[in-house]
């Protein structure tokens, strides 16, 4: 294929890391605790804010204030669930669902009423325009993004895999009753796994500050995508988020390149709605659908 | 039993809690004159809502500086539309409610169609802020009026203007815009007339305004390289397209925006500088030779710390354009009003524009938008000739 | 002719052999016991003959027609009943109408249904509960109830899922009594069942699964005499 | 006093009340009155899919937005009086939920999973329509401002009220119908559990085929009466997702799975949230904040709805 194929190819690819890394908080909030996060996207822009305020009120590059973002959102999300999900986890499952509906409403209109509702720029003095090779520029920015995705995704990896507190969550999230038999306390480790799936988002948020206007409901547009990602992926699988995200990005990009954006999000949706009928365990989820 | 009992005891609760509205805003003040101002308030659009508030409060307290209106002071009524139909709908109903002598709104064009409905149902004068959509006016209402220009209105002026900035190399046409309403109405306008203007179209590129990127689209551009670019759409959309542009070192022969929510906009030329030089936009503007102007942008700047949205002008404008009707009127009656606005003309006003003078439907038969080139970092108009603040520099040297 | 014939029924789960190779046959006005190990595979073979997991091989064949492939609720209506092993009463139900949405399926009119409803709630011994909401009751009463809805459908045979799993002794006692009454009224029973002795009261043939393999047949005492069935099931059962 | 009678009089009375209430309503009032009855409707179409039968819709803008959009152009493009209008849109809703029902179903899509199909449903009927200049593209449709009662346009908003309140009437008996009929007893049954109902011989997938028609059937009935009363409809107005929240919410709060619920909920949270957007007008953005603040409550301490809870608290004080 021609270069601006390949040029649209790889500005998918880059964009998708950034989603899949949103995703990937959303996905280990569902597989944990078996909730749809409709504050995921409210959540992303906490993240976007926090690195604005940071950056601008220290002035210090926006990939160092990213630090400052997770760990505000990691709090945020600790606090969501030890707070408020928590208290509702034996609700039907349209309660917990408005619950976090309100929780978006309050953290969009926080930010609005703190910050008002202009759109804020940063900008970033580390780069000086696209890196070009031959036909193909590729943003910075957006380079970047992808490789601190790769980092924290492997982090997060060692994390759930190596650590104590990541073994908790694993167990929870395949079986809650065997957890709590083998005297894992299951209301810390829930916090502590929304406040990681938070950490992502807000990760995520902080590294598409650079590239786009920020604004208080900026997050929305992203919240459907994560959802579809997370479920391409099947929810709580860590590599498959990874994978989907990049296939979302790459499928988005060529349809906006093909057919023009308006077009982008409907084949994601209709990609999500077959992927739902067809393989509801996501893409590489192995088939654990209840058979009862 | 119980079952009902339940049911009445709620419905008491309830039926106490909606007595408790009718309670607010009773206030009974005589002597002043209230405007109503429906804007989208929270939301996605809250940016510009606010900002349309921001500047009609201006307007307001200039003119009770001065005396107000035959001695009575006005009093602006903001409320938020909420960014839907049904509240902007709700909300003209409040306003009128608290006895306003007139509307304004709504930035978005769904919820200026219902109010504009609603105004027409309670035969209250309505003057729209921003709505560019072309058929808002073509119900027949009598009570509402348009200082802007329409989709139509911007899209007939790029037609126009188009020769002064073509070249004979120029021949091909790609438009990029937001499938909302608006965008979408401009480039449909624009693809309907562009047999006029002896070019040729060889691309329509919408995109959604909530986008995550654009860089496919503007991909798609490179590989067409049409002559002509023409964005359409909100601020943050079109910033994102002008970051790709320039980052990537992205050239056309000419970019010409048309209602271009970016690239009028001063946070635009602040954040790239030199870097869009050579861009041009066809968009409302403030004349920068009246007075007012000066006086606006200066007031937004002091109170609000940061500069005027383009948009927000007519804000302003609106409320001025209504202080005119009733000085005329002498009376904040609405049919007398509604006559009054009709037969306005204006000749005082900060609009790049002759007199504001409303049609039949209510539109403003001089609005037009002006023709704006970023130069040195900075928006000036360059056409037409009587608000041009420099002239059109071809050929941009890029020494990149 | 048997009323039920189970004829090489397997059921694997991604390559597990949960149901392995099982035939059996329930003659009309039988009670057939079918007992095994906790994951032995009886609730599987339950779920293939009720529509709920399709058999992955095998043959079922009920009164002449084949029905491995069908659904549950048309399984129910050629007169399959069937109660769960885990009770599952319809929460924001009343009594009555939990039993009346079994009883609406050979019923036309209400009237009609909440009758049947009705003598179902007596015949189990749960009267005077009609109104009482399904999810206060306590587990003797769900177990009657799971048996009242199955009744009310009006089956010819019925699959009885660990109906005394959870009862006091007493409860176990009266349960025993009313699958009698059950049978007296011409319904034919297939029972899973932990407790022995209930087992060796009810039943007229006895299966045993073990690890999905059906391993022994026959009567309540040739089973419990069977060294393999000592060893693999019985032996161990009372270690535990 | 028996209870039956005591019933009968009180549900008169409420009904007379509320058929009154444009006497004595100022015009904004009335106005708030008919938002409360759109959410109302809505929050009874919600009630019957997802209160009911369990099956969770976070996409009913969709149902709503076809109902507005086939009555809308069948009166712009071809003269059809919107009454008739509304019918056929309220028909084609249904046959859509049914599609969209049975594709969910059919691969056996539940709670939160098929809640975002739904969703995503929603939003791809909005791109098309959207992207369709035959139905008037993002540009939307403007209704011909006529005030003819043949035509669904009254001159004045007392005669929308009473066409609202007849149409939350009409939603509010069908539901009192269904849920003491066999279909009422099926759809509770398969949302407390649908194996043990499949096991008394309910046919699943037929019984929530019906829910979620008639419930795209109502909402339907909502979107053609929310084009006629504001006579301009878009994408973006009726496919949105805050139709679909609009729905959720009465329902929630009143109490879901109830036949009062959706309305004492609509009754309360719309004036509720007008009442935040007339007191807290200093900072834009607090009023949301205290909506969001009031759904966090509600599902925190009254997660059966108020309806749930007052029964619940009387049943106890009985009992005592």
């Amino acid at each position: 294929m021609n270069m601006q194929f390949f040029q649209a190819f790889l500005d998918g690819t880059l964009m998708g890391g950034v989603y899949a890394l949103a995703a990937l908080g959303l996905s280990l909030i569902f597989g944990v605790m078996k909730i749809t996060n409709f504050a995921h996207g409210a959540m992303m822009t906490v993240g976007m804010y926090a690195v604005y305020v940071v950056s601008t009120s220290l002035g210090i590059s926006p990939y160092i204030a990213l630090v400052f973002a997770a760990i505000t959102l990691f709090a945020l999300g600790y606090i969501i669930q030890h707070f408020l999900i928590d208290k509702i986890s034996d609700a039907p499952t349209h309660n917990q669902l408005l619950l976090t509906l309100g929780v978006a409403y309050i953290l969009e209109n926080g930010l609005l009423a703190v910050f008002s509702p202009n759109y804020k720029t940063l900008n970033v003095d580390d780069f000086d325009g696209a890196i070009q090779l031959g036909a193909i520029s590729i943003s910075p920015e957006k380079l970047v993004a992808f490789a601190v995705v790769l980092i924290v995704t492997a982090v997060i990896y060692i994390v759930l895999y190596k650590t104590r507190i990541g073994k908790a969550i694993r167990a929870c999230s395949q079986n809650k009753e065997g957890a709590k038999l083998m005297g894992i306390v299951i209301k810390k480790t829930n916090a502590v796994a929304f406040g990681i799936g938070a950490l992502c988002t807000g990760i995520a948020g902080a590294l598409l500050t650079p590239i786009l206007s920020i604004y208080p409901t900026l997050g929305e547009t992203f919240q459907l995508k994560c959802f579809v990602i997370a479920i391409l992926g099947g929810m709580g699988n860590l590599w498959g988020a990874l994978i989907s995200g990049l296939i979302v990005g790459i499928v988005e990009s060529l349809t906006g390149y093909i057919a023009g954006g308006s077009w982008s999000d409907l084949t994601v949706y209709a990609a999500f709605i077959l992927i739902l009928l067809v393989k509801p365990s996501g893409l590489f989820g192995r088939s654990n659908r209840r058979e009862h | 039993m119980k079952k009902i009992l339940c049911l009445v005891l709620s419905l008491c609760v309830v039926a106490a809690m909606v007595f408790s509205l009718t309670a607010c805003d009773t206030e009974d003040d005589s002597d002043v004159i209230k405007i109503g101002s429906i804007h989208p308030l929270t939301g996605s659009m809250a940016y510009e809502g606010q900002a349309f508030v921001n500047s009609q409060k201006i307007a307001v307290d200039k003119i009770n500086a001065e005396g107000g209106i035959n001695g009575k002071m006005l009093q602006l009524k903001a409320v938020d539309s909420l960014g839907t139909a049904g509240g902007a709908a709700t909300a003209a109903q409040k306003l009128i409610n608290m006895n306003v002598c007139a509307l304004t709104g709504t930035y978005t064009s769904g919820s200026a169609q219902v109010v504009s409905r609603t105004a027409e149902k309670f035969s209250v004068p309505f003057v729209v802020t921003v709505a560019a959509s072309e058929t808002l006016l073509t119900n027949g209402y009598k009570y509402s009026f348009r200082i802007q220009p329409s989709t139509v209105g911007f899209s007939s002026n790029f037609i126009e203007y188009i020769p002064y900035i073509k070249t004979d190399d120029m021949k091909t046409v790609a438009i990029i815009y937001e499938d909302s309403n608006y965008g979408t109405g401009i480039a449909e306008y624009i693809k309907s007339r562009i047999d006029e203007t002896g070019l040729e179209i060889i691309g329509m590129l919408p995109y959604s305004a909530k986008a995550s990127t654009l860089s496919a689209e503007v991909t798609k551009l490179v590989s067409l390289d049409p002559d002509i670019l023409i964005p359409v759409g909100y601020y943050s959309d079109q910033n994102m397209l002008a970051k790709e542009l320039i980052d990537r070192n992205i050239t056309f022969p000419a970019i010409i925006g048309v209602a271009n929510g970016a690239f009028s906009d001063a946070k635009f030329t602040n954040t790239y500088g030199t870097q869009a030089d050579g861009f041009f936009d066809i968009n409302y503007r403030y004349n920068p030779n009246s007075e007012e102007t000066e006086y606006l942008l200066r007031e937004y700047r002091e109170r609000y710390g940061e500069e005027i949205p383009v948009c927000a002008i007519y804000g302003y404008e609106s409320i001025m354009v209504i202080a005119d009707a009733l000085k005329r009127a002498g009376t904040t009656d609405h049919e007398a009003l509604r006559n009054a606005l009709a037969e306005t003309n204006m000749t005082e006003h900060l609009l790049p524009q002759g007199a504001i003078i409303f049609d039949e439907a209510g539109e403003n038969i001089n609005s037009a938008g002006v023709l704006i080139q970023i130069q040195n970092g900075k928006q000036v108009i360059v056409y037409p000739k009587e608000y041009a603040e420099g002239e059109i520099i071809f050929e941009k040297e890029s020494d990149s | 002719m048997p009323l039920l014939s189970v004829q090489n029924v397997c059921k694997y789960f991604h390559g597990n052999k949960a149901v392995d190779d099982v035939s059996l046959e329930i003659n009309k006005g039988e009670i057939v016991g079918l007992i095994g190990a906790n994951g032995a595979g009886k609730t599987t073979l339950f779920n293939c003959l009720t529509g709920y997991y399709k058999a992955t091989s095998g043959k079922i064949v009920y009164k002449d027609k084949r029905i491995e492939s069908l659904k549950p609720h048309i399984i129910c209506r050629m007169g399959i009943g069937r109660t769960f092993q885990i009770a599952k009463p319809f929460g924001d139900l009343s009594v009555l109408e939990n039993v009346a949405v079994g009883a609406y399926n050979k019923c036309k009119t209400k009237a009609e249904a909440y009758d049947k409803a009705r003598q179902c709630i007596i015949f189990t011994g749960l009267a005077g509960k009609e109104d009482t909401n399904a999810g206060t009751l306590n587990t003797g009463e769900q177990r009657r109830l799971e048996l009242a809805r199955a009744l009310a459908t009006d089956p010819e045979l019925l699959l009885l899922d660990e109906v005394m799993a959870g009862l006091t002794p007493t409860e176990s006692q009266e349960m025993v009594e009313l699958i009698r009454n059950v049978k007296d009224q011409g319904v034919t029973i297939l029972m899973i069942e932990h407790i022995m002795p209930v087992i060796m009261a009810l039943s007229d043939t006895v299966y045993v699964l073990e690890s999905g393999r059906l391993i022994c047949k026959g009567s309540p005492e040739e089973v419990s005499q069977n060294t393999q069935v000592i060893e693999s099931y019985l032996g161990k059962s009372q270690e535990a | 006093m028996n209870t039956k009678n005591f019933n009968r009089i009180t549900l008169t009375a409420l009904l007379l009340v509320a058929v009154l209430f444009p006497f004595f309503a100022d015009f904004y009032i009335l106005c708030i009155g008919i938002s409360v009855l759109i959410a109302a409707l809505l929050g009874q179409s919600w009630n019957i899919m997802s209160g009911y039968a369990g099956q969770f819709s976070f996409g009913h803008a969709v149902f709503f937005g076809i109902g507005a959009y086939t009555s809308t152009t069948l009166y712009t493009m071809f003269g059809v009086s919107p009454w008739l209008g509304m019918i056929i849109g309220a028909l084609v809703a249904a046959l859509v939920g049914a599609a969209i029902g049975f594709l969910s179903f059919r691969y056996k899509l539940r709670d939160d999973y098929f809640a975002l199909a739904t969703l995503a449903f929603a939003e791809i009927f909005r791109i098309l329509v959207n992207n369709t200049s035959a139905l008037g593209g993002a540009t939307g449709i403007l209704i011909p401002y006529l005030v003819k009662p043949s035509e669904y346009q009254f001159a004045s908003d007392k005669t929308y009220y009473w066409v609202i309140l007849a149409l939350v009437a009409f939603a509010t008996v069908f539901i009192a119908v269904m849920s003491k009929s066999k279909t009422g007893l099926n759809l509770v049954a398969i949302k407390s559990n649908q194996e043990a109902a499949a096991a008394l011989g309910v046919n699943v997938l037929k019984y929530k085929l019906i829910a979620i028609s008639s419930s795209a059937f109502f909402a339907a009935l909502a979107g053609t009466f929310y084009a006629q009363y504001y006579g301009f409809i878009d994408p973006s107005i009726v496919f949105a997702s805050s139709i679909s929240v609009e729905a959720i919410v009465p329902c929630i709060i009143g109490g879901s799975g109830t036949l009062y619920g959706p309305l004492l909920g609509a009754l309360l949270i719309i004036p509720l949230q007008e009442i935040c957007n007339s007191l807290f007008t200093s900072i834009s953005g607090i009023n949301m904040i205290i909506y969001g603040v009031l759904i966090v409550l509600f599902i925190m301490f009254c997660p059966d709805g108020i309806y749930g809870r007052m029964t619940k608290y009387i049943s106890k004080r009985k009992g005592n």
